[in-house]
């Protein structure tokens, strides 16, 4: 799993303003990148309004090799609006390249130009792309594709493969729409093939070029709709909510055409409620929401638990709490997803670590919602929602088509207990339009026929056999629910995560290992039931273990803690950003004695006293 | 000879009763209901129109909130969900939108639809999801033991309006006609066979049928909702009323004194499934 | 505190079928021995369908010295209807009294009279009850007042309390009607008289004969109405909800004779919802529910927390998950109380342990819900909320009435900064009506103006002052937070608890304190935020750390666990019922090594294998 | 001399605006609505009848759920509360039962208000809570990228209905006047002088106001809400219209091609607060 050095690992960042076209020229360059078989990861920031020209930045990672995050600097900027592109040039590591336009419109204020900006070990290169665009096409609006063109040249990438991705991205639009924006791709190419290049960075032949064919790039919500595709999802009930929307708004457009129903519903309450109606005719149904829904669907989901009726809730976290952050990603509603009911309310969590667990996570949820009778939460959040990555669909579907399921009996005198007690606690369970198997569900306290019954001998039955199903789905086969990485047995620092910040994780871990550190790294999927025993063995293993989270809380940390009653050190980050690599290497630094030094400075610098002090809990 | 005035023998009549087979829906759970509360009428209605429209007790499902009304599931045999309190529609909307071939009646007091549930009743009636609809309307809140409702008069005294209701009521039926259901009716636990025509009624309409039915709670209401108010009180809608127009009937409605039994309006237009249907249509998709 | 052997402690059982009357003999003799001063804790069990004969039990514990909770073993049982009563009267302690009906109606089945359950060292007391009642009044519905005279003669009761107190209770009806209930217990207690005694019981005359004018016998929900109505609660929102709608109830019929002003909302989000608005202009507004209730607010308290408006919810927990035991009580809706809301969404809760805690909480809610703006949680159950006790209300009334707040100011600019930056968090604030200081609150992240923002910097600063506010709170004045009983310094086994249980828990631990164990109990009664160094200094203390809780899944353990990173051992019960004080002693036994041998034949009876395994996870 | 042959100066204009006052209601936000966007006419027509009326900033409240129409609050220079999607109305009830003598003015879209909100109207109406409610209505999920919404017409196509609606949109008019709403009335916003008068007479009106603006959401509907088709598609309400005549107001709107701009509906009944102070005399207390 470690990188050779020798591969190609390079990162591009476009910035612009909306309407700048900086999303739209990041795409071709993930997809042509893709095409060729390169490993590519992407995350694109939106301005939080509809109107107006907030800053957009499309941040995209190529490797050869497998990578886990993006990293914390980039190889090469491209600036399509200087005022938003300036904060983002210290993100370039040195000799890196920004390119920008070298003839601004107007007058500018002093420090408005971003050469101004660039460091002295960074290396410049302005261009005339607005001057370039218009010759190239009669129009600036090509701007972002001329940089394209420049940037791609520049560090030696196929030009072939931008020209079929160009012609692929416009083939709906007119004819000349392509045209023009493949002259423009060409007019910047040309250009920085007779540049002097001044950097090191190379693009190197791809490891696996025949993959490119099959790779896709991918977001988190992508994977999430595939999954519940081949997963054959019957219905869904969704209200839309950022970031969760764009699950709803693909499956609208997939699902009828293999006779699937959509719904969009009055609320989220109406939408958990019908996913759990439909759930107990026995189609597979789904919602998703973000943590706002979540909390409105509360109620709900205990009916579910009490009822043992199988549902899929995808839930996409953002920044929090209330109304928060509805465009910044955050993992704080894991306390909710875990916790979030009245009563003992136990239910599955399962939260992938990237966008292939996504697709695994969603596919795999109904089964899992089946076999234990029972809601199941897919937590994501919006860093993995809208984060691209290449994946390579399986060939097989993976996913069991038809619910395995017990099948319900009459019994000798005839009647049917839909709650009769079981070895493994789950019982047989029938849907309406099966002859002689009526029964009533109810989310008040029940016998085994279903009938309400307040006894205590009932009640402690009851609670312990909704419990107890639960633990099976600590041996379920097929998904990965934790998984440990790094060096093995005793180790000086273990660092336990979940979701979208283990990519994180691993690359400082790895980082953390050439330092000469003995480390290991720990995710853990399935976070209700929580895999205790392996955490456990874990612990055991390590000399300290960090857990770094985007919470301000520590969610996770107590969720473990409480469970294995046991210290851990927190590591939380509440910026709205991806947690940094560097802020969990140096806690691994820290906690393995071998502090960096540089590191006290910057902690002063940026005054996050609360990453220090949670750090310290 | 004359009908009325045959003998009858109690022989006779029970196996008339066994016969007819509407006690085959009949749960073997005894009700929970006190000794007299109108809802008995609604399990006796029910069960006679299903029995009358021949549907399989295996392909009906009964979905209720929660209230005493909504304890309805449990005394009849068919499949049931015992919900939320203020739920039932949208639950009841999820397992129709699942599958087509089921009998779906969603089942609620007026607390239960009206006060925590007013929400999910405009989207059911405008999307026509073809169930139908029942709600018990006793003017208070019966399970909790007798607090004000939505649709509680003004002036009624309750453990919650120790100085008497100020809130003006709602009017149900006008509501479920701005929301333009397709079917809407009253009825009245004290005439159980108009009754249970209009369950049968209401049933038969493809679409969203919703039936209102007024029910005295015996326990708690000693004074409004009772049967000897109400039996002086209600009405038949005039004979020459046409159920196919909105305004005529709210003009019915807007006369609320004396309340109407019968139909109000009636429309026929796609349902819910109507609509799924053909978006898979477009979609190039074959329906399952 | 421990207890004087020579003090008076009987515990009365009355057992009945609903329109027996059970309840309303029950409350005579509450009534009757609070006011000549004994010490009163009565619980009284419903059935939970509206009709029908389910069964009544009413429990009363009258004691000379404190105590704080119900026996585990009763005095004496009063049968007015026997299949109800059958199964209680192994709860008879050893040469008690089991008092019946010797003339039943009709032919019974066999087994089904009640004599014939009677312990050979229990003392049967058989009398015509139906038979004198119709003979005193002319009718059998006095039977309850006759057998409540009766057993009050039996036990030496003074006969002009009881006079008294009949008269009270019947005093709005007709005259006739407290007349013929005073022959009916005359008839009773002189029959009584003349009755040979076998029994030890004695009642010994209370310690404080004075207070008894004073005293009051009242519930948990009656003291939060209380509680409420001292602290000079303007509005109430609420939507009615078993077990807290009589407070809603009680506090309509209140709250307008001071001018208050209450209203029955649509659902719970509107209760809450109106709440907050009230909140937001300054008014002491509360809500009350359950945990069904409370799952629908969650979103909304999260609002409270962004928003920094404060509010007080009052939650009476009762058997989960979803709609559950409707009249049973639990002690799980803790996670959700504490957790359950989308975000990083702190709040601070409450749990009263006593009747008394119950009107201090209340009462104090709105001075912290106003200090640290923000929604305050006071969690109550079923059993607490239901339960009587014997309460000396305060000479002074404890709660500062008006707010005491910082004052608003623009500040040199002109521009009032709602959400300013201040040593303590708390930043000054104005409400409507204000002039010059109008400003808009907002679920979304915001900067100290008030108005969104998603800048890094800004969601860490306000993420920082949400969490760090409410820190403060733990220096709270006027207002028990945690407090330790028992032995001091080392102990053997330290009982942690919270809520309702803690009576059980100090009667427990004054057993074990007996039997020679050295023990301290530890209440906690903030949850939120917990006052961690208290727990610390405890759990270093105390060789063993056990948690008995109403709730399957140990809710509070995994809390203090996840905070301390220390284990500590779980008891768990979830039967509906009240936590039972041989339960807690047994496994304080096994825990300092002192099991009795009593106890492992007593597991294998009830089967109760749960307990067992929650014991030693 | 004739008033429109007039010259306009600018820098005199630019004094009348300043000097009328109600640019003082503007906060110094500059709103982040797209440029051409119905809204910017309600914070003109609101600001407008605040300072007709005299309405002091510091009593007005401006309570909002979330959406585009839910920024509004930060855009005027009052009180404001942005709280949740569809929880405008209980807040705003809630502030006002705290302190009657504030000015409490609701605001929400079309989703706010009907989809996730539905079922709050019914009883802020009903209870004649003393508020303005002003929804703005764009037939569209403006905030989140143009989803349809309860009120968007048979056939729109939006990311959520890429097969085209076939959700048959709400009468939000029908609903509030089934509701008995005791004000209702509708405006538009490209009519924005009909509007401010509108704005300023349903917040002079005593009792729960409601009034329907509909707004062209021009970034993500081009085809159906849009200023050329409303432009030509408003009429005035007829001039004998009677506004206290229940059933004459629902037959109008329920002529419902062509919407009407007015008042509806009008009545003058016990408010919230009224009942509130007549509670307290009956308990023998003192209105605070
Ligand atoms: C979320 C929630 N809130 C409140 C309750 C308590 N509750 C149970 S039934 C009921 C009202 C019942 O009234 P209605 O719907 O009219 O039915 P009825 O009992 O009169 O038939 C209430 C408030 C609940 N179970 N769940
Ligand atoms: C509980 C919850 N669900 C969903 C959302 C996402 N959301 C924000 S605004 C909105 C709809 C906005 O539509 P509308 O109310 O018509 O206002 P407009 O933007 O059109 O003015 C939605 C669904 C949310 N913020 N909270
Ligand atoms: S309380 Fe009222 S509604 Fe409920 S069962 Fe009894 S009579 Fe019927
Ligand atoms: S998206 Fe539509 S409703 Fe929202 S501000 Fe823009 S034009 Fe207005
Ligand atoms: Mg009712
Ligand atoms: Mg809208």
């Amino acid at each position: 799993m470690k990188k050779n050095a020798n591969d190609t690992d390079i990162q591009i960042a476009i910035c612009g303003s909306a309407g700048d076209g900086t999303i739209a020229a990041g795409d071709i360059l993930k997809r042509a990148m893709s095409l060729q078989g390169y490993k590519v990861i992407a995350f694109d920031l939106y301005p939080a309004e509809i109107r107006g020209f907030g800053k957009c930045i499309s941040r995209i990672r190529i490797s050869s090799g497998q990578t886990y995050s993006l990293k914390p600097q980039s190889d090469a900027l491209v600036s399509l609006n200087d005022p938003h592109a300036i904060p983002h040039v210290v993100e370039v590591r040195d000799y890196g390249a920004v390119i920008y336009e070298d003839t601004p419109m107007a007058r500018i204020p002093e420090g408005g130009h971003i050469s101004a900006h660039v460091r002295p070990a960074q290396i410049p290169y302005g261009l005339g792309i607005r001057h370039i665009s218009e010759q190239a096409t009669g129009s600036a609006r090509s701007r972002n594709i001329v940089v394209l063109g420049y940037m791609a040249g520049l560090l030696g990438m196929t030009r072939d493969v931008f020209h079929q991705t160009i012609g692929e991205k416009f083939k709906t639009k007119a004819p000349a729409v392509a045209e023009q924006n493949l002259k423009a791709f060409d007019a910047g190419y040309d250009l920085a093939t007779r540049v002097f290049r001044l950097d090191t960075i190379e693009i190197k032949p791809p490891r696996h070029t025949k993959s490119g064919a099959d790779a896709v790039m991918m977001t988190g919500n992508g994977a999430v709709v595939r999954g519940f595709l081949d997963a054959g999802i019957d219905n869904y009930f969704g209200y839309p909510i950022t970031p969760a929307t764009s699950i709803m708004e693909r499956l609208t457009v997939e699902m009828p055409k293999t006779g699937g129903r959509v719904l969009q519903t009055e609320d989220e309450i109406s939408a958990i409620a019908a996913t759990i109606g439909a759930g107990y005719t026995g189609a597979r149904t789904a919602t998703a929401t973000s943590g706002p829904g979540l909390a409105l669907m509360a109620e709900m989901v205990g009916l579910g638990v009490m009822a043992e009726v199988p549902s899929v809730i995808v839930v996409s976290q953002r920044g929090g709490p209330s109304t928060g952050l509805p465009t910044k990603t955050e993992q704080s509603d894991l306390n909710m997803a875990v916790f979030g009911g009245a009563g003992d309310a136990q239910r599955i969590v399962l939260a992938p670590t990237n966008v292939e667990g996504c697709y695994k996570c969603a596919g795999k949820a109904f089964e899992i919602a089946e076999k234990f009778q029972t809601p199941v939460i897919v937590l994501l959040d919006l860093y993995l929602s809208n984060r691209y990555e290449t994946v390579i669909p399986p060939k097989r579907n993976p996913f069991l088509r038809k619910p395995e399921k017990k099948i319900a009996v009459r019994n000798g005198n005839g009647a049917y207990k839909r709650f009769a007690a079981t070895a493994d606690h789950v019982s047989p369970r029938s849907v309406p339009g099966e002859p002689g198997l009526m029964h009533t569900v109810t989310g008040l306290e029940h016998n085994e026929m279903g009938r309400p019954s307040d006894l205590p001998e009932v009640h402690l039955a009851m609670s312990h056999k909704r419990h107890k199903k639960l633990k099976g789905a600590l041996n379920l086969r097929g998904l990965t629910l934790c998984k440990r990485f790094g060096d093995e047995g005793e180790v000086d620092v273990g660092i336990l995560g979940w979701g979208s910040t283990f990519g994180e994780i691993l690359e400082a871990m790895y980082a953390a290992q050439s330092e000469g550190i003995r480390c290991s790294a720990m995710k853990v999927v399935m976070l209700s039931p929580l895999p205790i025993e392996q955490i456990a063995a874990f612990h055991d293993d390590c000399g300290e273990v960090l857990v770094p989270e985007l919470n301000y809380e520590g969610q996770f940390a107590g969720l473990v803690s409480g469970e294995l009653g046991r210290p851990v050190t927190r590591l939380s980050q509440v910026t709205g950003a991806p947690m940094r690599v560097e802020e969990i290497l140096n806690e691994v630094r820290r906690l393995s004695g071998k502090q960096s030094p540089a590191r006290k400075t910057k902690q002063q610098d940026t005054g996050d006293e609360r990453a220090l002090e949670a750090g310290l809990s | 000879m004359n009908e009325h005035l045959k003998p009858v023998y109690l022989e006779e009549k029970l196996d008339e009763i066994r016969a007819d087979g509407h006690q085959d829906y009949r749960s073997k759970a005894i009700p929970t209901w006190c000794p007299g509360c109108g809802y008995y009428s609604m399990t006796e209605g029910f069960t006679m129109a299903l029995n009358r429209l021949g549907i399989e007790p295996e392909n009906t499902v009964v979905v209720s909130g929660i209230g005493c009304a909504s304890r309805f599931p449990f005394f009849v045999n068919t499949y049931g969900f015992h919900t939320l309190h203020g739920r039932t529609l949208p639950v009841a909307t999820g397992i129709k939108q699942a599958n087509d071939a089921l009998t779906v009646v969603a089942v609620g007091g007026d607390g239960d639809a009206f006060a925590i549930g007013a929400g999910h009743i405009p989207h059911a009636a405008r999307r026509n999801v073809d169930i139908t609809y029942l709600v018990f309307d006793n003017g208070i809140y019966g399970l909790t033991k007798g607090q004000a409702s939505p649709t509680s008069a003004v002036g009624f005294k309750t453990p919650t309006t120790p100085y008497d209701n100020c809130d003006q009521p709602l009017n149900p039926l006008m509501m479920l006609l701005s929301y333009r259901a397709s079917w809407v009716g009253q009825a009245y636990a004290g005439r159980p066979h108009h009754l249970a025509d209009m369950i049968a009624e209401a049933m038969a309409h493809r679409g969203f049928s919703y039936l209102h039915i007024l029910s005295p709670c015996v326990t708690f209401d000693k004074t409004d909702m009772t049967y000897a108010n109400l039996d002086v009180g209600v009405r038949d809608l005039p004979g020459d009323h046409d159920r196919t127009d909105l305004l005529a009937a709210m003009a019915q409605v807007e006369a609320k004194e004396a309340p109407a039994l019968g139909v109000f309006f009636e429309e026929g237009r796609p349902t819910l499934g109507d609509a799924m249907i053909e978006t898979i249509r477009r979609a190039g998709g074959q329906a399952a």
